[in-house]
């Protein structure tokens, strides 16, 4: 598989130079791998905090800016960063009194990281605060797992938590804010081909023509289940249909029908076509769509659909100003 | 006696042996993981030895508690905060002794595996580093060559094994049939003893 | 090659309906394929309207909004769009006294069916103004070729025109702005694999591993020449030697980096990274810079690099508000 | 003579003809172009033989010039104007007769055609349509058998060019040793002349 690339070993230093080129706005540091808003520390204000492995673009680091996180610390690809990235994004955006949010994916290696990180952190008399993201309704029986994955929700918490942290709302009040976005989200996921890893250089997994896998994961791992190919329609039953059965939405929601990277718009905008028609059919009222890459698997084709139920609060923080690379409106 | 140029030596082996192998561990890593094992592996223990190099550290406690904190500060991943906690927490057990016996090794490695079982939650059977590491610290005062035969064959028993954490757990039972890729990088570092050892 | 379409003859209807429902800002009719700006037509306001094959998305729909496009035409999957959706487009987007400015891209289809629609148009009484792109580098000997094509530069020709349309600047004005705007443009594209169109459903060439094509266009055709593979720094050394042989920017450069669609933002940015990298040597100054998917080639694997020199009244409208679902900005 | 209902004859051949090779159109469209020839020809076709049973025009010029008012308004790219404006201008030289003789029709062909040279600016050995619209318009006075021989063979002989006009011009020398979609198409255009009139 080939790769627009120097070699693997310097993918995610590569990206970040070219980031800190196309965005002067950031503060990109490539040495040490972490991305901060230039007007950070911002004084009073919460600093939230992201990261994981690289391959996932725009997230995170293109979720950093005003209305969003205050920093992102990417990782190697689809491998989480190491806990002196995030004590170093925290010391670099942290007003020392306000403390600081970390939004953390829900993977072994995440989780372990960013508890790490934490560590260090409140050494070094930092407040900090945790949201989990496990949105992804694909891992079912999370007793004999690690748990459901975090996927497309972490976009939802780290936009509307983000617009609570940049109204100057407490540490305690937006990791709360996190928190429920979180649990009223929900994803799920198809692949219709494997992605392709620098380091292994060829597919993560073999899928014949003519199937596709059904509740994929961001990390090129194979889905929870193999089936024959399905159309736009279908995939958009079972998808929203896996998601629903897992939560019965009282509020509009939020969706956001995104693309693993491979995908062309112009399949995705068809496939929300699909996914609006059953939202339709279930009675679930639509208050935004997002269509677009937004958390990716680096060149996997597939998409993934993400419900998030909002009320009137919510909603406000969803549409109140965002700037930054990936994501941006009103300002 | 192991002295601390024996766990320099063993660090330096396990190096050599991840570096032989990170194209298997990361294909070992596809079909239940995410295809980064090897290369995770390979740069923690890059760093180890050129750590070792530079701060030549004098005891085995020393050796093995800067070795941890490099895994912990370059690897990430899942495997970077356990490998790094195992060393860590066996370097930490061995308190700044000069020289120690294998029996103290043996023990002081006990209490590295037990931390990695705390930080993890893995237990034995869940398809994990655990099922190489609890069979080799257990055989281990039989000797390195014991130790090694008992991580090898529990990275070998871990291919009928329904995963029950790490990334290969989302996959339920298709995870079944695959040998697990941290409990054979784990049998490399148990197999890496009997290196340093000489024998 | 698997897609995530429902059938091949209504790929193009059902993006649209899903544009539709994600964009209630814009006016999307289906039917007879135009989408326009839900404020058109603006009373004084010169019309900007665009179009072209489907497949090269977020252009053209995606451009459509204030500060930039008042209507788009999408053809068929690299198919230009029917006279009748330019003459529509018009009707609905023009303030009657104004005009309207066709942005074309210079394809044989496209140039015929515009003119076609600018003669419908006249009959209607509309006055009608056009700017032809075509920034590619990759057609050399244009007296033997339909000439050269248009890519990236007709995002910026959509911006900037765009902008000047809406400050309220009279159609002469706007169409001389866009012809200096394209002709301060030039483009470069690789491709690492072939895109896959729905109507052929396989590759459209085959590239063996190992290779690349250098100075592809927007329609899956093969580029001017097959190399063996290169790096993303070489590929950045031709790319932008291509465009630096045949202008030498005396004004800082508005710089695109464009993914054809299939090449991830990873990978885009670290491409980027070459980019910047070659024009630093090469002495050229850079005043902004674009990284990601926006004139795309289906699923293609591949970038182009698009320059344009800008002047300070260049610079201020590229800069001026955005507010499309494809570039947004200020508003 | 020729009545309207021969040259509705004439593009219900067309359109089933161009069914049957509209995978291989796209094909001979892929390497040089766009992979969208044939497609791009069925739906117009269809939309032209579904619009003369719904208008029923009653003069051969009739049939011609909303053929080609509809094929402009449903096939876009390169090949909607061209074909459409062939198949107008075609018509439009008929003027309003009930039936026309084979001469007349070739002349008003040529029309069309010498329209299609002016609105593309392709000359013969460009390889494009023209190159198998010029020779069978040219043989067209030996009959409607001659002129599809003639056409088929422009076809052909489209291989060996190297493109002038339209995508397979950006190619440049790589455009050499594909025939041209265009061209092929105009042949079975031509061919369905003789099916028309039952040869
Ligand atoms: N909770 C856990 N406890 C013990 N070992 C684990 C745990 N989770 C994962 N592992 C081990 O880590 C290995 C994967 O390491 P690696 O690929 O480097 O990290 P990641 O899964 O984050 O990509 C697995 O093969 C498994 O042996
Ligand atoms: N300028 C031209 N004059 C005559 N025929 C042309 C011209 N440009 C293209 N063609 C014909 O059109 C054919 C391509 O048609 P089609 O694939 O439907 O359109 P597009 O090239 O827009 O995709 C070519 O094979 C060629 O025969
Ligand atoms: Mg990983
Ligand atoms: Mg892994
Ligand atoms: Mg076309
Ligand atoms: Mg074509």
């Amino acid at each position: 598989m080939k790769m627009l690339i120097n070699v693997a070993e310097t993918v995610v230093a590569d990206a970040l130079r070219g980031m800190a080129a196309a965005h002067p706005e950031l503060v990109v540091d490539v040495d040490h791998r972490v991305i901060v808003r230039r007007d950070a520390p911002v004084e009073g204000k919460v600093a939230l905090i992201s990261g994981g492995g690289s391959g996932h673009e725009p997230l995170h680091g293109g979720f950093v800016g005003p209305g969003m996180l205050s920093a992102a610390c990417p990782g190697e690809v689809f491998t989480s960063p190491v806990p002196d990235q995030m004590a170093r994004a925290a010391a670099a955006a942290v007003d020392s009194g306000a403390g600081v949010l970390f939004i953390v994916k829900n993977y072994t290696g995440d989780v372990l990281n960013f508890d790490m990180a934490a560590e260090l952190a409140e050494d070094e008399g930092i407040q900090v605060a945790k949201v989990l993201v496990n949105d992804d309704v694909a891992v079912t029986d999370s007793l004999y797992t690690a748990g459901r994955r975090g996927t497309g929700a972490t976009l939802f918490v780290e936009k509307i938590a983000g617009a609570a942290a940049d109204e100057g709302q407490p540490l305690g009040q937006v990791e709360a804010i996190g928190r429920q976005v979180n649990e009223n989200s929900r994803s799920f996921g198809v692949a219709l081909s494997a992605c392709t890893t620098p380091a292994k250089g060829s597919p993560t997994f073999d899928l014949p023509p003519g199937e596709l896998e059904l509740g994929i994961g961001i990390h090129g791992e194979p889905g929870r289940e193999r089936r024959a190919m399905m159309t736009s329609g279908e995939i958009a039953d079972f998808s929203v249909g896996a998601i629903l059965d897992d939560m019965t939405p009282r509020n509009p929601v939020l969706v956001l029908v995104n693309s693993m990277g491979g995908t062309p718009l112009l399949e995705l905008y068809g496939f929300n076509a699909e996914v609006q028609r059953v939202l339709s059919e279930r009675g679930v009222a639509v208050a935004r769509t997002l269509v677009g890459n937004y958390v990716t698997s680096l060149d996997m084709a597939g998409a993934s659909v993400t419900l998030c139920q909002v009320d009137e609060e919510l909603l406000r923080l969803w549409d109140a100003p965002v700037k930054t690379p990936g994501l941006r409106w009103g300002m | 006696m192991l002295d601390a140029a024996f766990f320099r030596r063993w660090m330096t082996a396990t190096a050599a042996s991840v570096d032989r192998e990170a194209e298997r561990l990361t294909a070992l890593d596809s079909p239940i993981g995410d295809a980064d094992h090897g290369s995770n592996l390979q740069r923690g223990f890059h760093a180890v030895t050129a750590e070792l190099e530079k701060e030549d550290p004098q005891t085995p406690g020393a050796v093995l508690t800067l070795a941890g904190r490099h895994l912990i500060s370059t690897v990430g991943g899942a495997s970077g905060p356990l490998y790094g906690t195992l060393l860590r927490r066996t370097g930490k057990a061995l308190g700044d002794a000069g020289e120690v016996s294998e029996a103290e090794f043996a023990q002081a490695l006990r209490a590295g595996v037990d931390a990695v079982m705390t930080l993890g939650g893995a237990a034995p059977g869940d398809k994990t580093m655990i099922d190489s590491l609890v069979p080799a610290v257990d055989a281990l005062s039989d000797g390195f060559t014991a130790a090694r035969a008992a991580a090898e064959e529990g990275a070998l028993a871990t291919t009928p094994l329904q995963a029950r954490k790490g990334r290969a757990s989302y996959l339920g039972e298709r995870s079944i049939g695959h040998q697990d890729p941290g409990a054979t990088s784990s049998a490399l570092l148990i197999a890496a003893l009997t290196e340093a050892a000489g024998e």
